[in-house]
């Protein structure tokens, strides 16, 4: 019941009828500042940026080498071992290899529900080929979520058999993602990444509140 | 009061005036008892303004179905947990009630129905009529109004805030 | 048929017993008090129809007063229920029969 | 059909004129209700967009902006939302007080539209005591409030209805003295009547009658504000602290009664001080008696030109009261009941009496009168210019180290759309 009441007499207001017309005058005044405050933030410039449209340069190309994105699988360094599908903790990793007439062993499944998918990287840390390994990208919202499960197999593909230093290059960060997940967006256009690589001041992207 | 709409309005504001005094008297439940008397004062307030009784229609709102209603309302909220959706609202005595009621409303309608059916004033404004009247012939009246509502407040004032002169005499169930 | 003084009149009387009833039933002392309104606006509504369908304003002067006066008594009421309450937890107004605690 | 039913309705019920008079008489009840309830429509969803932009820009963001142009069909994307959403009801709600209370919650607010006057001769009825009803049924919107709060049978809807009750039974009291200032400085309840009793210039308007107006007009704006639980006085639905009040529960489309009525409060607010304090829809230079005596298009000019001078005035008001929700953080409910009653009752009771001594000594168009309109223009100009300067500081102040942070200039007026 009983409330913590404000001074009636606080230090420069004193109490009485003069204090009541200090308090009034008070509020008034703080009102009429705050009021313009606020009106003085209609005449700058929102801090915030429209996001995708109006980012000078795309997210997933400001994002670091370690960052987990959704996996991608480069299918040329695939040896079919199996160790991403037995380590992932909630099995969002399916595989199934075929033994053909021709004794090749071939992939014939290699799908990854990136809607259960939590991005632990486990995965990623047992692929010894570094076939299995995140992407930069992270924008894959889709109308329909059987849309999210990943088909990296097109058709039947022998498993890797390279000999170490043999292997070729992984292919660019991304690349293989946006041939298997439609409506990713266009590959990064090589001005872009010249700009980002002219923004070397550190104080750009810091000091946002 | 002749004419379509009044008379149509006027059955629909009877009803719910009814309705609602209906819903008062025989509702168990304290809240809805509580909502049917503001449906009922609401409906009055309509009966009133069809009388082209502005100034009572308007006071009817606001003194009784703004502040008396929702005093009632604050009160039985106040007097009962929510534990209970509704809370009971035991009647007693219905047969005594019924008597009572039929004892009274026999004779009223007998009467009612023995009136003659009148004839309607022209419809002039009242309000000015109604405040020259205030501060004139019925300026004594008024001014007692008012020192009865001061005396009703204060003493509305002082009864409110009992407990809480002497801490010591407090129920040990609000001392938590 | 137009609606005349005999039809206020039955709204009136319907309203009159309906709270009597509610008056003579209720243990809730709340309750109680919602019959003497109602009981109240029967009374009111004579007023402002006699005044309507009779001569002058009279009534609905009164009228107002009576409304003004039906606040006062309102709020008295309500305090002395809640300081019911708070004495005996309860606003049943048959056990409210000791005159000190 | 509907014949068949009129004429059961007229024979039962005895009804005087001729038959089938009654489907004529309800068809105009029901056009004039839609008419509000589409004013209201388009009234209050559009508000809900603007009142978002404008908390996007006082907060240094952008905004609803995807839907239509500039966002401005966001509310139809809300509404639909809302629409399509499922009509819950908790297992354990009083079901019948929780099923109405939406409805008597926004049939209590579009009762105020009876006495608004939009334009010289766009209002629904002008009843004598205009004002007053006003008043009173803007007091009714607290029970279905309540209705909502106990029908819930929630610990935060019941606090939250609990509180809205309070806080109006104690707002309305400034509220109604402040505007007795300007029945006694006008002399009359009729909401036409304060109108045409000021004059389309500033200085004819109530506000800048004497400086006493001048001051019950901030006591009544605050008091309509607490009314119509508008921030800085939203306790009854304070997020923070009571999830949202008393409609914690409801969703769907019962949800949306109470948002309807919620903006749609706005126009009441900002119309009631319109129509008290600044000379409602009075065109300047132009008397009322010239609109009353044209005909035919000239009326009709006439009229859509006096909605246009009220609703711009109103649209003013509805601005500054967005402002002051986005700039005000809430009160605390001790002080929300200190506010009223030790500072906004006796501000209104002294006003009222100053006013009434005002008026009856001072004869309009004296030199005194005069004299006093000045001091109150002058404090209105005053008041503006020292607003204006503030905020100017205020930008001056953090342009320099927006500038060394940003390399950029933070200027971005609000015509400049993002």
């Amino acid at each position: 019941m009983v409330s913590a009441l404000p001074p009636a007499v606080t230090p420069g207001n004193p109490g009485g009828v003069r204090g009541w017309v200090g308090h009034i005058v008070r509020t008034a005044s703080s009102i009429l500042e705050g009021l313009a405050v606020t009106l003085s933030w209609a005449f700058r410039r929102p801090y915030t940026i429209q996001y995708p449209d109006k980012v000078e340069v795309p997210v997933p190309e400001t994002l670091p080498e370690a960052y987990r994105g959704i996996l991608e699988v480069d299918l040329r360094l695939c040896t079919g071992c199996l160790q991403c599908e037995k380590t992932c903790p909630i099995q969002c990793i399916s595989i199934s290899i075929e033994k053909g007439e021709d004794a090749v062993r071939r992939l014939t499944r290699f799908d990854i529900d990136i809607s259960r998918c939590m991005y632990c990287g486990l995965c990623s840390e047992s692929c010894a080929f570094d076939a299995l390994a995140h992407s930069n990208q992270f924008e894959a919202a889709r109308q329909d979520i059987s849309e999210l499960t990943l088909h990296f197999v097109r058709e039947p593909v022998p498993v890797a058999r390279h000999k170490a230093g043999e292997a070729p290059p992984r292919r660019p960060r991304g690349e293989i993602l946006r041939e298997v997940l439609p409506g990713l967006g266009p590959v990064m256009s090589p001005p872009a990444r010249d700009r980002r690589a002219g923004q070397g001041d550190p104080s750009s992207g810091e000091g946002k509140p | 009061m002749t004419g379509t709409v009044p008379t149509l309005a006027f059955w629909g504001l009877a009803l719910l005036t009814i309705a609602g005094a209906a819903g008062v008297a025989l509702s168990g439940h304290m809240v809805r008892s509580a909502f049917s008397l503001f449906a009922a004062l609401f409906g009055m307030a309509g009966i009133y303004a069809l009388l082209q009784a502005d100034l009572m229609a308007v006071v009817q709102l606001l003194v009784y179905v703004g502040g008396i209603s929702v005093l009632v309302l604050f009160a039985v909220m106040l007097t009962s947990g929510i534990g209970r959706v509704g809370t009971d609202n035991p009647s007693h005595r219905p047969i005594g009630g019924l008597l009572v009621l039929l004892a009274v409303l026999i004779p009223a309608l007998g009467l009612a129905f023995r009136m003659p059916l009148g004839i309607e004033s022209p419809a002039d404004p009242t309000v000015a009529p109604i405040g020259d009247a205030l501060l004139g012939r019925f300026v004594l009246p008024f001014e007692v109004v008012s020192v009865l509502l001061l005396a009703a407040l204060v003493g509305a004032v002082n009864l409110a805030r009992g407990w809480r002169r002497d801490p010591e005499e407090r129920p040990s169930e609000e001392g938590r | 048929m137009s609606v005349g003084l005999p039809h206020l009149m039955f709204l009136s009387a319907v309203l009159l017993a309906l709270g009597l009833y509610t008056m003579v039933t209720r243990r809730n002392a709340v309750a109680i008090l919602m019959g003497v309104e109602l009981v109240l606006n029967a009374g009111l509504l004579n007023l402002v129809a006699f005044s309507r369908f009779g001569r002058g304003i009279d009534g609905q002067v009164f009228g107002v007063f009576g409304v003004v006066l039906a606040a006062a008594e309102a709020v008295v009421a309500l305090a002395i229920v809640l300081q019911v309450f708070r004495a005996m937890r309860s606003v049943d107004a048959s056990r409210a029969d000791r005159m000190k605690e | 059909m509907l014949r068949l039913i009129a004429q059961r309705l007229q024979s039962w019920l005895n009804l005087p004129g001729e038959t089938g008079a009654v489907l004529p008489a309800l068809a105009v009840m029901l056009g004039a209700a839609l008419l509000a309830f589409v004013f209201i429509a388009f009234f209050a969803g559009p508000v809900t967009w603007w009142e978002r932009r404008v908390a996007g820009r006082v907060m240094s963001r952008i905004g609803p902006n995807r839907v239509g142009p500039q966002g401005v069909l966001q509310w139809l994307a809300d509404g639909l939302k809302s629409f399509l959403k499922e009509d819950i009801v908790p297992a354990a709600a009083d079901r019948p007080l929780f099923l109405f209370a939406p409805y008597l919650f926004f049939g209590g607010y579009m009762a105020t539209f009876v006495v608004l006057p939009f334009g010289a001769h766009l209002v629904a009825t002008d009843l004598s005591v205009g004002l007053l009803y006003l008043i009173a049924i803007s007091g009714l919107v607290v029970v279905g409030i309540l209705m909502a709060g106990w029908g819930s049978n929630n610990k935060w809807a019941l606090f939250g209805g609990i509180r809205s009750a309070a806080q109006l039974v104690s707002y309305e009291i400034p509220s109604a003295f402040s505007l007795l200032a300007v029945v006694l400085a006008t002399g009359t309840l009729s909401m036409q009547g304060i109108v045409r009793a000021q004059g389309g210039w500033p200085w004819e308007w109530l506000l800048f009658r004497n400086p006493l107006l001048f001051g019950m007009f901030f006591v009544s704006f605050a008091a309509s504000l607490a009314e119509n639980n508008r921030t800085p006085f939203d306790l009854p639905e304070g997020e923070s602290e009571l999830v949202a009040g008393y409609h914690v529960e409801y969703s769907g489309m019962r949800f949306l009664w109470f948002m309807f009525a919620e903006w749609g409060n706005l126009w009441v607010i900002a119309s009631l001080a319109t129509v008290g304090f600044l000379g409602g829809w009075q065109i300047p230079g132009v008397r009322p008696e010239v609109i009353d005596q044209s005909t035919g298009w000239a009326f009709a000019g006439w009229q859509a030109l006096s909605f246009l001078v009220f609703a711009g005035k109103a649209s003013m008001l509805v601005l500054f009261a967005i402002q002051i929700r986005w700039t005000l953080p809430r009160l605390r409910v001790d002080q929300m009941m200190i506010v009223c009653w030790k500072y906004l009752v006796p501000l209104a009771l002294l006003g009222s009496a100053g006013v009434l001594v005002l008026v009856a000594l001072v004869p309009e168009g004296s030199p005194v009168d005069w004299f006093l309109r000045a001091v109150s223009l002058g404090l209105g100009l005053w008041l503006i210019i020292a607003y204006v300067r503030k905020a100017r500081a205020a930008y001056l102040a953090d342009r320099e180290p927006y500038r060394r942070l940003e390399g950029k200039d933070p200027w971005y007026p609000p015509y400049r759309l993002p």
